[in-house]
């Protein structure tokens, strides 16, 4: 018996928050289950206690398909702070950058404003921009995807 | 009116706080870090924003996320709960600086009372008796043995610098407190770089009371009553009650006056808490002051039918108070018990995960305030309260019988909880008696 | 003080009284249908006992098996509940002659009461003022008419056999009564078999008030206030407050004086009511006892701080109050919001199925008192009701604002639920003056 | 056996607080499992609140499995009432059947005493006593088994 390889698998569910991890290999077969599995199943979420879903009153339900896809397809830059997602530096001026622009890496791709401040954001890497799902002017809270681009080797 | 409120918290505080907000009629923000999104307040709350990853330092004491939340959120105030920036003189201030009302006294209020020689020393000039010491550094033994053949023994050797117990002598005697001033001093030097040690009259066996007390901005100063928090671990207090059996309703009442006092002499506007130690024959000293909302002002709420954290939203917004001293009585007995996720036979040792089922306790007389649910994981970063039950009976003994009852019913499938201490403690003869100082649970609980 | 109490019930009532058992350090024994093998009362008990199949007539109104299984478990008393054998004065009968106590009245005042013309001769008697009507049947349409002149109109023409509507007339000329008259009489002779009717006055637009009483068996009665019960639908109480804003405190006074002399005009023994209804003016008329706990038993608890199961029990142990009228005192004001199985979107039609997720609210002013949790099933061969939500507020106001917040927080997945209504209900102007009579739900709830 | 191994097994399952550890080796499986599954299975119902059971009040646990066994296999005779289970018709008399003993239909098998009076219950059928498995004066409920047999067709 591997004991390290049952470790490993123990390392996994709990990581993973899994109910069970089953590996079969060279006729050896490990399953490692933790929990109440019906409830695990569940999801444990709570079901939209008071009626809000937390994560829905960001996200418009029709538009989820569509950014469930492009987070498949691409990389999505996430705001790293609450504030106010701007496209350009200043009212009427140019936009940073625009859906099908090449950036580089350290190029300002938006700014996000927050107790007044402007805050660059920054590529860290070169890319090119798939498409802009922060609205200009709107609210974004921390880990919110602002734009999704394709990184550009 | 506040239109919208921002709450600066989460856990059951967060939860309480949007409660408050629903029944006035006014919107109510939760901001929460990246672990918290499947936490009650989240769900709970009009409006939700995500302000950063889990650590605190990176969201929920994270003041420039949470001023940024309540600007695009547009929110015209912040409570702040208790913990996390509760007690920030800056976070107070820049909230006044951006517009936005800090629920809670002003920075300058907060720095005076959170400084424990300030406030010291507004209580002695205001004639709130605080406990006897030698005001300031006493360098020569000689002092200390005066002060001690005044005050009377025991007393106890503390490092001017220092705290957490170390620099610390209790002495019972001018020969321990000879000795026990020399290796203070010696302590206090070699872990604080130090010397100077001062010297307080100990209290032996002392409870805890507190006093709840509201100002609004007009100078109204009302206090709601007593609590006795003496149920304590390692100064972590797990069950409060109000009203004292201990102390007489003579005593009651003066100390409640002097409270008031004290929030006077300290300019105090908003909820707060004037604490005290009172000693075996009765006699109270003020020890400190607290400038936010506490987790056992539910226990106030229940024998005196006022809702604390409304009156607390009332004055932020400049209303007077509701109620005068004169219509606040208590009625009845209630206890707090913090359910918390630690393992009373293991030392409290914190635990977690994922509550596989919860079923709360219902009846009369039975209020419980939390953030869980069945299902609801518990993230490790933040403290490990995990539901207030408090409850409310005629006399104590129903009371106590109650919170038996209750506590029995209460179901948290999944990890250890303090229900089984509460259990314990409801079962002591000492505690049912009212006779349980700060030192009881130490010295009697052994786990179970 | 008894040793084991079995519970012959179900549902949240029986979970009710489970608490008092425990609180007052008596075992209890539940009683179980099949179908109920998952409820609460079941797991909450000390031991639990299943009786028979689901419908009622085999289980919980199966007398030989409840005493059965009081025997096999050694019990010494029983409580009914509310519903089901509550008001069964052969049960009670039954109860002591195999001696076991019945927590109720003896089985001659549960007859007394029940009868409705013994109940009012009793009344009369008593000098306690009821809905003035013809003494019997009358025969001839001049005595009804002469009734009516001296009564004033509008008046009410009821067939003496008959209920539910049917050969029931209310006449408001005299023109109308000599019709009405003829065709009540046709009617009741039609579907009663009995062409007997009874004319009484009619209450326009009345309220529907109540006394709760507490009657010992040595001759000491207490009244715990009144109750607000003008909110139903069909006879069905679905909101209760306490105590009620349309009497003033004086009449208020006058009707707790008069219950107590009706209580003892029937010799009743126990928690029982007595009903009135109060016209515009504010005249009251008693027109019936209730010789049992109510559903809304718990509202009056809320203002009171007084636990009337717990009472309850203690007269059925032969002990005397635990209080006199003078240490009751009503304080605040609350709210009880019936949340049953039944959409009221759509007629208030029953529903069920299995509760998939419950989150009760929670917080300062909210009691919930229930037998569900997420994963239960209801069963469909009972009572609608899935959870009593009762809230208690400084003043109505703050009761009202605190009933909306929970209601919004109450989460019960799965099935409607009669929570719209209560939401509509408390944003009606006419509720929220206390303009609402019994018939505000008929004449104006739409379904939401 | 590999007691060894089990202990291993084991060891891991306390310390992870996992709910089963199954190892499948050289046509060797070993499976630890610890808490009340059964329930867990059972889905949506409560889980032991206030920490009784129903079910677990009248069947011991350790019985569990053989009844589950003699259930599968025969018909059970259940109590049509709550009272007290007797085998004879009185103290020291002979009982009406004993393990092993055929039964026509219509004949007494027990009796259940409830409210003073006894009760006897008949057979609907012929069959042979398997097992008695309610004890001689103890409580039954209603639909609790009382004993097996077997048809005898």
């Amino acid at each position: 018996m591997d004991k390290k390889k049952i470790d490993e698998l123990i390392a996994i569910l709990k990581k993973n928050d899994l109910s069970e991890v089953t590996v079969e290999e060279n006729g050896v077969k490990m399953t490692v289950r933790q929990g109440d599995i019906t409830i695990v199943e569940g999801g444990g979420a709570l079901p939209h206690v008071g009626g809000h879903a937390p994560v829905a009153k960001t996200a418009l339900s029709g538009e989820a398909a569509e950014l469930a896809e492009l987070e498949t397809k691409y990389t999505a830059l996430v705001s790293p702070m609450v504030g106010t997602f701007y496209q350009a530096p200043a009212p009427g001026a140019d936009v940073f950058v625009a859906e099908g622009d090449s950036f580089e890496a350290g190029q300002t791709l938006c700014v996000v404003e927050a107790m007044k401040l402007m805050n660059d954001i920054v590529a860290d890497e070169a890319g090119r921009v798939v498409k802009i799902v922060a609205a200009d002017g709107s609210s974004v809270q921390f880990g919110q995807t602002l734009l999704f681009f394709e990184p550009l080797v | 009116m506040f239109k919208r409120i921002l709450i600066a918290n989460r856990g059951e505080i967060a939860v309480r706080v949007i409660r408050a907000c629903r029944e006035l009629g006014i919107e109510s923000v939760a901001v929460y870090s990246t672990v918290d999104a499947n936490s009650l307040h989240v769900s709970e709350a009009d409006t939700a924003i995500c302000i950063g990853p889990g650590p605190a330092e990176q969201s929920y004491l994270n003041i420039p996320s949470i001023i940024a939340a309540a600007e695009v959120a547009g929110a015209d105030a912040i409570h702040p709960g208790y913990g996390f920036l509760a007690e920030n003189a800056r976070f107070s201030d820049i909230c006044s600086t951006c517009g936005i009302t800090f629920i809670g006294p002003p920075p300058e209020v907060i720095d005076r009372l959170g400084d424990k020689v300030a406030a010291r020393t507004i209580m002695e000039d205001a004639g709130v008796p605080v406990i006897p010491g030698t005001r300031g550094a006493v360098t020569k033994e000689r002092q200390a043995l005066t002060f001690a053949a005044q005050a009377g023994y025991p007393v106890i050797v503390k490092a001017a610098g220092g705290g957490g117990g170390r620099g610390m002598r209790i002495c019972y005697t001018d020969k321990e407190l000879t000795q026990g001033f020399q290796t203070a001093q010696v302590e206090a030097g070699t872990y604080f770089k130090n010397p100077a040690v001062y010297v307080e009259k100990y209290i032996l066996n002392p409870r805890h009371i507190e006093f709840q007390i509201l100002a609004d901005q007009h100078g109204n100063v009302v206090h709601v009553g007593d609590r006795d928090c003496s149920i304590q671990r390692r100064h972590q207090k797990l069950v409060e009650e109000a009203p004292s059996t201990f102390i007489t309703d003579k005593t009651r009442a003066a100390m409640g006056k002097i409270a008031v006092r004290a929030t006077e002499a300290a300019a105090y506007v908003g909820a707060g808490t004037i604490e005290f130690l009172v000693d075996e024959a009765g006699k109270y000293y003020f020890i400190e002051a607290n400038t936010r909302v506490q987790v056992e002002h539910s226990v106030t709420e229940a024998v005196a039918g006022l809702d604390i954290i409304k009156e607390q939203i009332r004055i932020a917004e400049g209303e007077t108070l509701s109620v005068a001293q004169r219509d606040i009585s208590l009625f009845g007995y209630a206890m707090e018990f913090r359910i918390n996720a630690e393992d009373p036979a293991n030392d409290f040792r914190p635990t977690g995960g994922t509550v596989e089922f919860f079923n709360p306790p219902g009846g009369p007389g039975v209020r419980v305030d939390t953030h869980i649910y069945s299902g609801y994981r518990v993230p490790s970063l933040y403290d490990s309260l995990l539901a207030k039950l408090i409850v409310w009976g005629r006399d104590r003994t129903e009371t106590i019988a109650r919170g038996k009852r209750a506590l029995r019913e209460t179901l948290i499938e999944g990890m250890a909880t303090t229900i089984p201490f509460h259990l314990w403690l409801l079962d002591q003869d000492d505690f049912v008696a009212g006779r349980a100082t700060t030192n009881f649970v130490e010295q009697n609980y052994k786990g179970v």
